[in-house]
């Protein structure tokens, strides 16, 4: 049986390099099983009740900005690239690029984080928070033949989606297809989906930084240190993977057209100014 | 019994394998072990040795197993008499709540795998220590900040949900923390995670020349199988407190029916974890079980392979039986009739174990040290635990006694008399290793006896209170009910007692007890080939193995005779595990 | 020290289920009393024949497959039988008969009580009143958190669920009053969310519609009952004004009055049947009572239609020693009082979710 | 695992492990991005509801190029694939218990 190929410190408690290489990688693949069941969960009790309420699931998905969330896709999948790119450098002693690769990885994953919370800023201010908060509204309604304007409480949200959702031209029967307190339901969906991806990706980033620092000052010197840079790619990944399957069950479940994406896209980044 | 194995006389290694243990602190009192080769509060605090954390987690889960008795001594006393003796309605909540929450996230579900798992695991496969030792320590930490949650919550003024954590009752009507215990339930979890994780990876890459898997001891094998279940488990029940969190923070929900959410699925999710959490609970009791039995009967375990895989189907099939907690919980009637058959599945698993550990006691050289006494107590109670458990999971007869006291004596048999039992096994069992001390043989003895006595008769009438009717959760009760709850605090007293004597005798064996010897019991582990307490990193050398773990009878002096069959037999490759031997094989010998 | 002396072993068998479920019950208690019995006889067994001994060597034993194979195989056998028959039993008890189609009753659980409605209009809170012998579907639902509506004496439970409506039925076979609990948690009232369950006789149960029959003492009539509409009238047609619990000077109290012989003026007898009860509302000069001054006065149908007037009489009949309002009580009892509907209940929350089971 | 138990337990794994060539990751990031456009593509179409299908397929490749070729299972030992497997597989059990609920809990009993 061969040696290991690469050479560096081997710590107390293992007898050789490939012991250690194989445990380190070991260990954050049963990370991930975790991280699998985890996402699990809450993509389990999305499903059942989209099962249950589909359309107002799709009302809820057409109000979102699909425009940022498409680019957001490939900033991604790049900067999945470019930490494949560092373990490679790493593996070769290459340091430089080990530096700048890390370095791309970081930027284009905050990159994304910075169009996540432009996303996030969005709808607030269209009112898209899940929320029992309600305001008065002025209504006629027919009162002995007559018709009379009086003043109803109705809940934030809902107005807020229905003008998001004449915005985006909506082509399900508003009123008809969808129950607001239910769409209100994905939109619970909506955060926490995303603000668990989210949570995901900082603390990714805050270990991408570190291992920045680490690569600047030379750690990396040892070779075999490569299996750090790879378990830390089999996370950043994994919250990938995580990001193909939430884009197709929130961005893409509701009606949308790729004009509309580029669309919202321009305006989110200031290009162009809302309204048609 | 022609079929039984008996002794297949084709081991061509004598005795002599199981080799002396190479240091003496008797004899070399200069050598260093790990509880004295540094010193000072720090060098305990940010050790990452595994037995250094093992024994950091005894202290901590047995303070909080005081707690959750003391909650317990609340709930009992409270039901002397049917309008509650000392606590308001709220009070009393609160009591159980706390009672519940303590004893299984804090105490009973890291007590094995943190105490004797980090102590053990590693040695008894042959390692240095664990895997990964920071991540273990880190994982310590991570338990302990979860604890510290579980303490503030109860000191703004407790939780009053029950463990079950039921919406929309904790997400929109209890007015207490449930957000605190809810964090306190993440953290620890995660912490599970992590120590399940540092084991598994262990068992699989830090295992010693010629430690087989058909040559761990079936603790770690329990180990493992306990690990699989934190690892795949206990993420779900972090996702769902964390749903649950959401939904209570901002008010509106996931779990909320007015706004089209499903109460049910946080019940699924949350057994989804728990139901095979109460496996978490079991098997490394049943893990230690193996060890101690095998070494008072010095008798190899009776069918190793079984024990050990039934391990892992109760692992596997563990998940998917949770909804027997949720069958009159408005859940599909197929979906409960397919987790009703599931649950009668994966009680055969255990009923293996049970009829394994007796036969190994068949043939044996019994002898009644206190963790002997411990290990038979936990199989007479875990019987009972387990048979009752039958009631509840066939559907019909759990109609009637869901939520009621029959429930209550049920998990406490399981819980209490199996793992509280198996806990104590083991903790006299590896104390000696641990400590190098050994304690009062006469007050041991007692302690059991007490134990197991108040215990039988806490639970028992419970029973039949159960069966009458009597729901749990109840400060207050029909007073045609009063003799049997009195009978059982009486007798939780009793149990209560119990539980205070070792602190005595085991306290008091550490300061004035004597030498307890590398291997006071005479077991044939790896973990006690070394010395007592053990060098820092566990063995001098690697070890080498090239048997099973339970040649009792052989160390013991059992003639071997060598095969007439003029060659020489490896028995390391021809039979590794040592187990099916066939009779024919067998019948070479004598 | 213990005020009950009668500690029950075995809970009451009220129910047809509970009949066979206490068949299945024994029946899995005695194979686990079997099982049991095995392993402790094994263990005690071996503990003393094969106890340390000098000399004896322990032996060198390492399994068989055939007795692992027997172990697995019987023990399962048994959970099986446990599984089929338990499963035939969920399915009889959770399934109601057809002949419980036009007899549902619904509960609404609530923090902390049950408010039952009866197919007949009859409400009560706490209490559920049966009849022997006929079978009932009960559908429930929970107004907040949720509850279980469980009957020890039929063997008998079920959760009840915001948004959604759950089933049962039951049989019941034995005459007798029976613990309700609530046996979900549900906060801090639930060990108070109790009641009971009153089977009772064909005659007593038609009697108790028509809200004669009390099924407990210091109880008025049951809420939708006839009596109960009576006593109503009774308030607001002003009797209450002379027939009062305060005081007898101005008009007889009418309490226990059925079938009981009245003095009349003039030193006759009469006995207070229901023509005796009309007439006196109807035309009270007709027979006035000895002792009292003919103040009454009559009633006509323009005042007191015939129906109500059943209702009155009903009342009057259902009247017992203590029942009588006092004065002051001009309208309906404060709210909490038993068997007072409540006016703060909202109706019950249609299912937004899931279905029936 | 080893059969030869004599042999130490580690050093098999990981001795054939090499990081990818930067060329080859050049290439699984295209077909990535390639089907992340399809994925679009499938979202911005009138597909009604085999649109959820569909999508989810692309994802389901999607996931598991990016697991095959950049998280390395296709150098990984077993180990590692039955690790993989076992979370796809208990997350696979919890949706089917999870979901027979929700689509069956309406329907009559037998
Ligand atoms: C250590 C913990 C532990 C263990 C091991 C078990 C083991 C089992 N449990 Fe238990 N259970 C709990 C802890 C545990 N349980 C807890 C905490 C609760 C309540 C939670 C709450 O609501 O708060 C609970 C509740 C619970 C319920 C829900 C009750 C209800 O709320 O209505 C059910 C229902 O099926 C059940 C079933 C079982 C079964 C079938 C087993 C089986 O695994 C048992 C298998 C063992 C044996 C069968 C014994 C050995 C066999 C023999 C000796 C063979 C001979 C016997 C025969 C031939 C009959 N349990
Ligand atoms: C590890 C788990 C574990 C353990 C060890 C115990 C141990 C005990 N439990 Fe526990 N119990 C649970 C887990 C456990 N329990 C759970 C999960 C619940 C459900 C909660 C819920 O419904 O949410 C429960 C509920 C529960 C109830 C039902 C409450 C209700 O529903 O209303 C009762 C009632 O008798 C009870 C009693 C006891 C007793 C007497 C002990 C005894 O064995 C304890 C003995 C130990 C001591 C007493 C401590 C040591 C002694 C001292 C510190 C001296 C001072 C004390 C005295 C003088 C009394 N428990
Ligand atoms: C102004 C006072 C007054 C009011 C109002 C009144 N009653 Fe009377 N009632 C009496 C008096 C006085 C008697 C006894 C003399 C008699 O028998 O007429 C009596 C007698 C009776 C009796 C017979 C009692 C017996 O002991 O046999 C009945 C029955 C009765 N009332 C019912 C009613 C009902 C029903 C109402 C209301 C619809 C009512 N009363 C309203 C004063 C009143
Ligand atoms: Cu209602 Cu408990
Ligand atoms: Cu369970």
């Amino acid at each position: 049986m061969a040696a290991s190929t690469v050479e560096g410190p081997v710590a107390h408690h293992f007898n050789n390099m490939g012991q250690q290489l194989a445990t380190v990688r070991f260990g954050m693949w049963l990370f991930l099983v975790t991280e699998v069941l985890f996402f699990g969960g809450v993509f389990c009790a999305y499903t059942a009740y989209r099962i249950w309420y589909p359309k107002d699931f799709e009302a809820g998905s057409a109000a979102l900005n699909v425009g940022i969330a498409s680019v957001n896709t490939f900033l991604l999948l790049a900067s999945s690239l470019t930490i494949t790119l560092a373990i490679r450098a790493a593996y070769v002693g290459n340091q430089g690029g080990l530096v700048r690769n890390l370095l791309l990885t970081i930027v284009l994953g905050s990159a994304f984080l910075g169009l996540k919370a432009r996303e996030y800023y969005l709808d607030y201010e269209e009112g898209l928070m899940p929320g029992t908060a309600k305001v008065m509204q002025k209504q006629k309604v027919e009162q002995n033949g007559k018709e009379v304007e009086i003043e109803v409480a109705v809940p934030k949200f809902d107005i807020a989606l229905e003008e998001a959702l004449k915005r985006e031209h909506f082509k399900g029967e508003a009123h008809k297809d969808y129950d607001p307190s239910r769409v209100m339901l994905f939109f619970m969906f909506y955060y926490s989906m995303t603000g668990l991806h989210v949570l995901h990706m900082i603390i990714g980033i805050g270990l991408l930084t570190w291992q920045l620092i680490l690569a600047r000052s030379g750690f990396f010197a040892h070779k075999s240190r490569y299996v750090y840079i790879e378990v830390m790619s089999l996370y950043w990944h994994f919250v990938d993977m995580v990001w193909m399957f939430l884009l197709p069950l929130l961005y893409l479940c509701g009606p949308h057209t790729s004009s509309q994406a580029i669309e919202q896209f321009k305006m989110a980044i200031g290009l162009s100014h809302g309204g048609h | 019994m022609a079929d039984i194995l008996l002794e297949p006389a084709r081991l061509d290694y004598t005795p002599q394998m199981l080799p002396e243990p190479e240091v003496s602190f008797e004899k070399h009192p200069e050598h260093k072990h790990y509880l004295n080769h540094e010193y000072g509060l720090l060098s305990w605090l940010l050790t990452v040795d595994h037995k250094r954390i093992g024994l950091m987690y005894l202290v901590s889960v047995s303070i909080f197993f005081m707690f959750g008795g003391i909650a317990a001594g609340l709930v009992r006393t409270n039901l002397i008499t049917p309008t509650g003796a000392i606590l308001e309605l709220d009070q009393y909540n609160k009591a159980f709540t706390a009672h519940g929450t303590i004893m299984l996230f804090l105490f009973l579900i890291p007590v094995i795998p943190g105490v004797l798992g980090n102590f053990l695991v590693p040695m008894m496969i042959g390692a240095k220590d664990m895997a990964f030792p920071k991540l273990n320590l880190a994982s310590y930490y991570v338990w302990a900040a979860g604890a510290l949650f579980f303490v503030w919550q109860l000191i703004v003024g407790g939780l009053d949900t029950g463990w079950t954590l039921y919406p929309p009752y904790s997400s929109k009507y209890s007015h207490t923390s449930v957000m605190y215990a809810g964090l306190g339930i993440f953290i620890t979890g995660f912490s599970s995670i992590l120590t399940a994780l540092n084991i598994i990876a262990t068992v699989h890459k830090m295992r010693c020349p010629g430690m087989t898997w058909g040559r761990l001891p079936l603790f770690v094998w329990a180990m493992y199988a306990t690990s699989v279940i934190q690892l795949l488990g206990t993420p779900v029940i972090a996702v769902t407190v964390a749903m649950l969190a959401v939904e209570r923070m901002v008010g509106v929900g996931i779990f909320d029916p007015n706004l089209g959410g499903d109460p049910i699925l946080f019940q699924h999710m949350f057994w989804f974890y728990s139901h095979p959490a109460v496996y978490i609970m079991i098997l490394p009791g049943m893990g230690v079980i193996n060890e101690v039995l095998t070494c008072f009967a010095r008798k190899n375990i009776f069918g190793y392979k079984a024990v050990a895989w039934s391990s892992v189907g109760i692992a596997v099939v563990g998940f998917l039986v949770w909804g027997h907690h949720m069958f009159l919980a408005g859940q599909g009637y197929y979906l409960a009739m397919v987790f009703a058959l599931l649950t009668m599945l994966v009680a055969v698993p255990s009923a293996i174990k049970v009829f394994n550990w007796t036969a190994t006691l068949y043939g044996g050289s019994i002898t009644f040290q206190a963790p002997m006494l411990f290990a038979l107590g936990f199989i007479i109670l875990f019987t009972i635990g387990g048979v009752t458990g039958l009631f509840l999971g066939t559907l019909g007869t759990d109609i009637h006694l869901h939520d009621t006291y029959f429930v209550i004596a049920h998990f406490h048999y399981t819980m209490v008399g199996g793992m509280m039992f198996a806990w104590q096994a083991g903790l006299h069992f590896w104390w000696p290793k641990m400590t190098g001390k050994m304690y009062s043989d006469f007050w041991s003895r007692l302690a059991a006896i007490v134990m197991l006595v108040g215990f039988a008769l806490t639970f028992l009438p419970q029973f039949a209170v159960g069966y009458l009717g009597m729901p749990r959760r109840y400060p207050n009760y029909p007073p045609e009910f009063q003799i049997y709850n009195v009978l059982s605090t009486a007798a939780a007293y009793v149990q209560g007692i119990g539980y205070l004597m070792p602190i005595f005798y085991l306290g008091y064996s550490l300061f004035a007890g004597k030498a307890a010897g590398n291997n006071p019991f005479k077991a044939t582990g790896l973990e006690w080939q070394t010395s007592s307490p053990p060098s820092p990193h566990n063995f001098e050398t690697t070890p080498q193995v090239y048997f099973g773990p339970y040649e009792y009878a052989v160390a013991d002096g059992l003639k071997i005779i060598p095969l007439n069959d003029g060659k020489i037999h490896d028995i390391v490759h021809e039979d590794p595990d040592l187990v099916g031997t066939t009779p024919k094989e067998a019948t070479h010998g004598s | 020290m213990f005020a009950f002396m009668d500690t029950p072993l075995l809970p009451e068998q009220a129910s047809e289920f509970s009949k066979e479920y206490d068949v299945l019950f024994w029946y899995i208690t005695g194979v686990s009393a079997l099982g049991a019995s095995v392993v402790y006889a094994l263990l005690i067994y071996c503990c003393f024949a094969f106890a340390k001994k000098d000399g004896v060597a322990p032996k060198r034993i390492l399994g068989s497959n055939k007795l692992e194979f027997l172990w697995t195989i019987i023990p399962l056998m048994f959970f099986l039988s446990f599984f089929v028959w338990g499963v035939r039993q969920y399915d009889y008890a959770i399934n109601p008969p057809a002949e419980t189609a036009d007899r549902e009753y619904t509960v609404v659980g609530k923090q902390w009580m049950w408010k039952v409605q009866h197919p007949t209009g009859h409400r009560e809170i706490n209490e559920i009143t049966l009849q022997e012998g006929v079978a009932v579907k009960i559908t429930g639902t929970s107004e907040d958190v949720i509850h279980d509506f469980g009957i020890p004496a039929f063997r008998s439970k079920f959760d009840v669920i915001p948004g959604r409506y759950t089933t049962a039925w039951y049989k019941p076979i034995k005459v007798g009053s029976y613990h309700l609990f609530c046996d979900q948690y549900c906060g801090q009232g639930h060990s108070q969310m109790v009641g009971k369950v009153h089977v009772l006789s064909q005659e007593n149960y038609a009697a108790w519609l028509e809200g004669l029959y009390r099924v407990r003492d210091g109880k008025n009539p049951v809420d939708g009952s006839p009596a109960w509409e009576g006593r109503k009238l009774f308030l607001k047609l002003q009797c209450i004004n002379c027939h009062n619990r305060e005081s007898e000077s101005r008009a007889p109290t009418l309490e226990g009055i059925h079938n009981t012989k009245r003095a009349l003026l003039g030193g006759s007898t009469v006995v207070a049947d229901d023509t005796y009860l009309r007439n006196s509302i109807r035309n009270p000069m007709l027979q006035v009572r000895d002792g009292w001054k003919p103040i009454m006065p009559a009633y006509t149908r323009a005042q007191v239609t015939e129906e109500e007037l059943l209702n009155v009489i009903s009342y009057l009949k259902s009247l017992k020693p203590g029942d009588l309002p006092s004065r002051s009580e001009m309208s309906p009892a404060p709210v909490g009082a038993p068997n007072i509907p409540d006016p703060a209940v909202p109706p019950v929350p249609a299912p937004t979710t899931g279905g029936t089971r | 695992m080893s059969h030869n138990p004599h042999a130490a337990v580690h050093e098999e794994e990981s001795v054939h492990h090499e990081a990818t060539p930067d060329a080859k990751s050049f290439v699984t990031f295209f077909v990535l991005a390639g089907l992340a456009l399809l994925a679009l593509f499938v979202g911005f179409s009138d597909l009604g509801s085999t649109k959820v299908v569909a999508s989810l397929a692309v994802s389901t490749v999607q996931a598991c190029v990016l697991a095959y070729f950049f998280m390395d299972l296709r150098s990984a030992d077993k180990l590692t694939w039955l690790v993989a497997a076992a979370s796809i597989f208990w997350t696979f059990l919890m949706f089917l218990f999870i979901l027979t609920d929700f689509l069956t809990r309406h329907l009559g009993v037998l």
